[in-house]
């Protein structure tokens, strides 16, 4: 079997000591509060968002317990011109963007609003058929490269999606194209039952890059501090016409798939368990409490702090006026044609008859 | 005997299929310990081993290849395909391979396959987890496409698309997976494909359904017969070959038809079946075909979506329309 | 003036769009120094560079990809797929982000996209290279399916369609793409999307055709009139949206209405306006609608392609016996 | 970049001279004469079909003039009981395969009865649509395992063809599922006007394998002997259960895309006239030649009888009754549908009306 050369970075171990020089910027106790704060954000409201579904609040959400230092990591990486492009489970990385704790509610609680973001608005909105936005991912770097703008797509795929012939053609167009993109693999060990040895011969993701001639690396997705370099270092190499990379994250997803997995089904609880002495959040809050830069108080203002972040966000949430039955047809095109006034009458017709206050 | 939700009779006819016939294999991603996210292929690995309920790599384009290399060289394969908004990747396949690979080798070769995948909305799914697109596979020469609307045929159904030595898109409406039980014994016994059903005689009207919006329409007759308006209630369960002669003459003793289907309207597989009764049903009609289906939108995420599923208040106010023609009712 | 045929009036217009505006790209396989299998990008890369007329890689479901990534950072891309069947790989793109960008995003990104390909039979073209499958598009809300059938028209819809601030399936019979010749000035006038062309006046009978087969409807129509049978011809031009009130006003004219296309009857878009004459035109229609198409088949291989398209007598017995109706002619 | 390590093998130099010792199969003259006779065959006949769409006989044909090695070579090395799943340009290979003249012209012809070839009665037919074979390859060499058979798939693909997702898919559920198939990359350094350069950053086709943990290798693929011996050694390890293989076999298509191209619109004829010196022919007839195993005569006689074979294929196909109008009906269906009975009875109307005798 040919010979391969894959490097795997990592800077705090899951006990949180330093196993390598940290780069520059985690040189700063202020930027490494930051990211932690960023992960606990996500934890906390990862967490609020299951229990709203449990309750029926929302329909459906995909979890990302466990994975949110790769999140806030490469999000932390990018730049605001930046363009992400990432998957349904790429909500902490959205919140780092700038997206609005009310505006990504609406996206979960069913309501298209939820994809009319502000803050990063050339942002994609998550994307659910998997590894699609790989291919768009690399049509973005191609339109900036043509228009000579300094800015990189970022696009996400999971340890699954990697199997998926869109994200090697994504992959391929941006080796031959050499545009700026960067592909983050997120490895969390799991698609759905399926897990990552079987999905894949390959011994890591980070080689699939190598089919197509651009270069590929591993990173230890629970430490940020690492993600974080990994996919800064990419970004600047893509920004300065470098070309694309693949990164892969190696992370594992402590909870189930979504709400409507059951994921005792298929994996061993005590195999998840032992994963939790990995989970990122620990590492850096040990390290950080180690170098006195973080006391329980700080945590404990910390989680009130983002705790009422999070209520105020779904107190705006759920004061957003209801949807307009015609709303699906209001959007469909600039302008809507012709042949598709009737229906939206007719559905204006029956709603207003049927409807006194609204949804309900 | 137990009572079987329609997702359970899928499995127990899967269950038998591959009992009865050492060729037959299943295979998609999670089918195997998971069972399938729907549940549809659950305890069938546990049997029938890892060989047999296959678990694929995320990868539909490639599911659908080996599907048909599968078959071609022998075997039965079921494929599941996760949700029908995932199984657009293996299109090539189906249009270029599954429907041509035996009029292409004048039968040399032949791909005798189960597509499966559920379709349509009202689960309150994420995007892309509620389409229903069976119009589309209903035009491509060479496909088979079967929608069971209840346990029973969905068990018989599948039996029978699984002996089939021809492709058959196998497409189950999730919205009624769980949402009636019926005595569904497991007698091995096929039902025919290429027939219509006829699920409730009446001379007024002829309503013509398919897949979870059969259970609104026979609700709407069943409210109609209430107001003095008999309702022949057609499930035509086959899209293609399509039976058009039980359509006929059903429209021939009513002569007047409302053709309901999730799917949008315009292009949906309603249109074949107005068309045909534009062509050979004219004399007959006494009123305008009339189509309660989808609007020409996406359909909405969760919270609009119950404005697009086609409701029971619609399927009545058209029926009303086609009765009282050309008054307004 | 020179006459071109219609690829080179594509040509044209593709041209015309690279020079007009900057955000114009032209992407494909073997669109550059190639200028296309079918030269309707024939000297343009030459002009405007390897940037805008972009050679791909050989991989569909990637050019479908990045198109919609170009697209929604503000180019206007023009993407060519060599022949239509080979576009399904990139039917995921087209049917889940192509067609949907807009709406998911309440317009905050968008689509402005053209889709090219060329379609339908009669170049005794190899397997594959003989598809019509227009009628998926057609059922794909949020897609406009757009279709030329002259040099004049393929230059000012194509115009239209790259102006257009949403997506168009761009669909080039390209069986005619050599056999007229028209002048076509280089004026950089779009025509009207959205709308039908009447191509003739008549009375007695409406013609309903598009791409390729306008040809033979056309020619079927001047046979008719010498038989004391004056047709109108519609030529649709644009599918989706559907400009249903010409066909309307046609038939209510005439009562009477043959719908002409090459792709298979079964789901063909054919049965979408038959079904709107069905229900909207009923007491108008003197005769059964009746639908000349290709067959529920796959289209031969080169030796028996003449007889699976459609041929000017069909259309003519069609005809004769709508105007006959209720006799045989 | 990441170092990779690939194995490139050739036995015979263009210039007919053994660079290593030759495989043991090799030391028997029979069996290299025997490869000739087939490299001919293909060349004679890809220039008869070449002739006979440009007057009009036939109405396209996809030209393998420079790559008869590789397919010689690979058809070879496959035993009967394999199974071939070729693209457009495999009609060397079918020959060698037992397809014979006659079926194979009525392929090129515009008849689907081309398809239905005794020899060979598992084979797929040619595909079209690129890299859709590959993923057929993975089912058939999962249904030799399921059923415990010592039987190969053998799947080509061209280097344009390598760009394709499905291409990818095949790989990797081969990689993951250990089945016995053997992809076969046919390198000829153009799709259509796209040089092989433009198509893909990776340095070789072969290292496509390891993004999916497959082993992967190049060969000459204008060594006839190199390709037999490379694919036999994939094929014994896939029969033995050891699994897939990638082979890149690089030649050069020394001549237009298909008849309906022109290459001179995008490539020099001068670099195509330097590609001429290391064909695949010339090299083994002057190895045969120094051996003193091939004479003039040999010659001589070996192309008179090969193209008298080729006359009697045309002859035999030219005497086929044609195709009934209703053929387009009576094979989509194992039994035609009621629904179709109509369609197929007006067809059949319009052409006994119209035709008198047959089609002409
Ligand atoms: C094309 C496609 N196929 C199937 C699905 C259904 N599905 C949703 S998530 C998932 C597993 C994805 O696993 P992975 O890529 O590892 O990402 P993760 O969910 O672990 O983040 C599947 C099969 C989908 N959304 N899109
Ligand atoms: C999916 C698909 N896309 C496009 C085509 C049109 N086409 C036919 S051959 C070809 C180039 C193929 O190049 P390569 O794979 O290198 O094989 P070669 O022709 O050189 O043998 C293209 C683009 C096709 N047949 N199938
Ligand atoms: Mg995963
Ligand atoms: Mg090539």
């Amino acid at each position: 079997m040919n010979n391969l050369d894959i490097s795997y970075t990592r800077y705090l171990d899951p006990e949180g000591q330093v196993t390598t020089e940290l780069p520059a910027f985690a040189q700063e106790q202020s930027k490494l509060i930051e990211l932690y704060r960023r992960m606990t954000l996500a934890r906390r409201y990862d967490g609020k968002l299951t229990a709203m579904q449990r309750s029926g609040r929302i329909p459906s959400y995909a979890p990302e317990l466990g994975e949110e230092a790769v999140r806030v990591g490469y999000a932390t990486a990018m730049k605001k011109e930046d363009v992400l492009l990432g998957t349904y489970r790429d909500t902490a990385a959205m919140l780092v963007r700038g997206v609005t704790i009310d505006e990504d509610l609406m996206f979960w609680g069913g309501d298209e609003r939820g994809n009319v973001f502000a803050g990063p608005s050339e942002d994609f909105p998550l994307t659910t058929p998997i590894a699609t936005q790989t291919t768009q991912a690399v049509g973005v770097a191609y339109a900036f490269k043509l228009r000579d703008e300094k800015r990189v797509a970022v696009t996400t795929i999971g340890d699954g999606g990697s199997s998926k012939g869109d994200f090697y053609e994504a992959m391929n167009f941006a080796g031959a194209w050499h545009v700026p993109v960067v592909f983050i693999i997120i490895n969390n060990q799991w698609a759905i039952s399926m897990p990552r040895e079987r999905q894949s011969a390959a011994k890591t993701l980070a080689q699939k890059g190598l089919a197509v001639g651009i270069p590929g690396e591993q990173v230890d997705g629970n430490d940020v501090i690492a993600v974080c370099d990994v996919v800064s270092r990419a970004l600047e190499n893509a920004r300065s016409g470098g070309g694309p990379t693949v990164v892969e994250a190696i992370t594992y997803r402590l909870t189930d798939h979504s709400t409507a997995d059951d994921a005792s089904r298929y994996r061993d609880p005590d195999v998840v368990s032992a994963h939790w002495k990995n989970e990122p959040l620990i590492r850096l809050r040990t390290y950080l409490s180690e170098s006195q830069a973080w006391t329980k108080d700080d945590e404990e203002n910390l989680i009130t702090t983002i705790d009422q972040e999070i209520e105020d966000g779904i107190a705006k949430y759920e004061a957003q006026e209801d949807l307009p039955p015609e709303a699906m047809f209001d959007h469909m095109f600039a302008e809507l044609p012709m042949d598709l006034k009737d229906q939206r009458e007719a559905v204006l017709a029956e709603f207003s008859k049927s409807e006194e206050n609204g949804y309900g | 005997m137990a009572e079987l939700t329609m997702v359970s009779a899928v499995c127990q006819a899967l269950g038998r299929a591959l009992k009865d016939d050492k060729d037959v294999v299943l295979l998609g991603e999670d089918v195997g310990v998971n069972g399938g996210v729907f549940r549809a292929t659950e305890g069938l690995q546990e049997i029938y081993g890892a060989d047999r309920v296959i678990d694929t790599p995320l990868a539909e384009a490639g599911i659908g290849g080996v599907t048909v290399g599968m078959a071609a060289a022998g075997l039965k394969p079921v494929a599941e395909f996760q949700f029908m908004g995932f199984i657009y990747s293996a299109f090539d396949q189906i249009i270029s391979h599954v429907a041509r690979l035996r009029n292409r080798t004048r039968g040399r070769l032949s791909c005798p396959l189960v597509i499966r995948a559920p379709y349509g909305g009202g689960i309150h799914g994420p995007e892309h987890h509620s389409e229903s697109t069976e119009a589309i596979f209903a035009h491509i020469p060479g496909l088979r496409v079967v929608i069971p609307s209840s346990p029973l045929r969905a068990y018989g159904l599948l039996l029978a698309a699984i002996r089939n030595p021809d492709p058959v898109m196998f497409l189950e409406p999730k919205r009624v997976y769980r949402t009636v039980k019926q005595e569904v014994p497991d007698d091995g016994e096929a039902l025919p494909l290429d027939l219509c059903f006829v699920l409730r005689e009446g001379g007024d009207v002829t309503l013509v359904s398919w897949g979870a919006a059969v259970a609104e329409t026979l609700a709407a007759a069943e409210t109609l017969s209430g107001m003095g308006i008999e309702a022949e209630v057609i499930d035509v369960a086959t899209l293609t070959p399509l039976d058009m002669p039980t359509i006929l003459s059903s429209v021939e003793k009513t002569g007047r038809c409302v053709i309901v289907h999730e799917a949008p309207y315009t292009g949906g597989f309603g249109a074949e079946i107005a068309a045909r009764l534009a062509e050979k049903g004219l004399l007959h009609l006494l009123s305008p075909v009339l189509r309660v289906t989808g609007y020409d939108t996406v359909i909405p995420y969760a919270k609009n979506e119950h404005r697009y599923l086609v409701s029971e208040n619609r399927i009545i106010d058209a029926v009303r329309r086609a009765v009282a023609f050309p008054e307004e009712p």
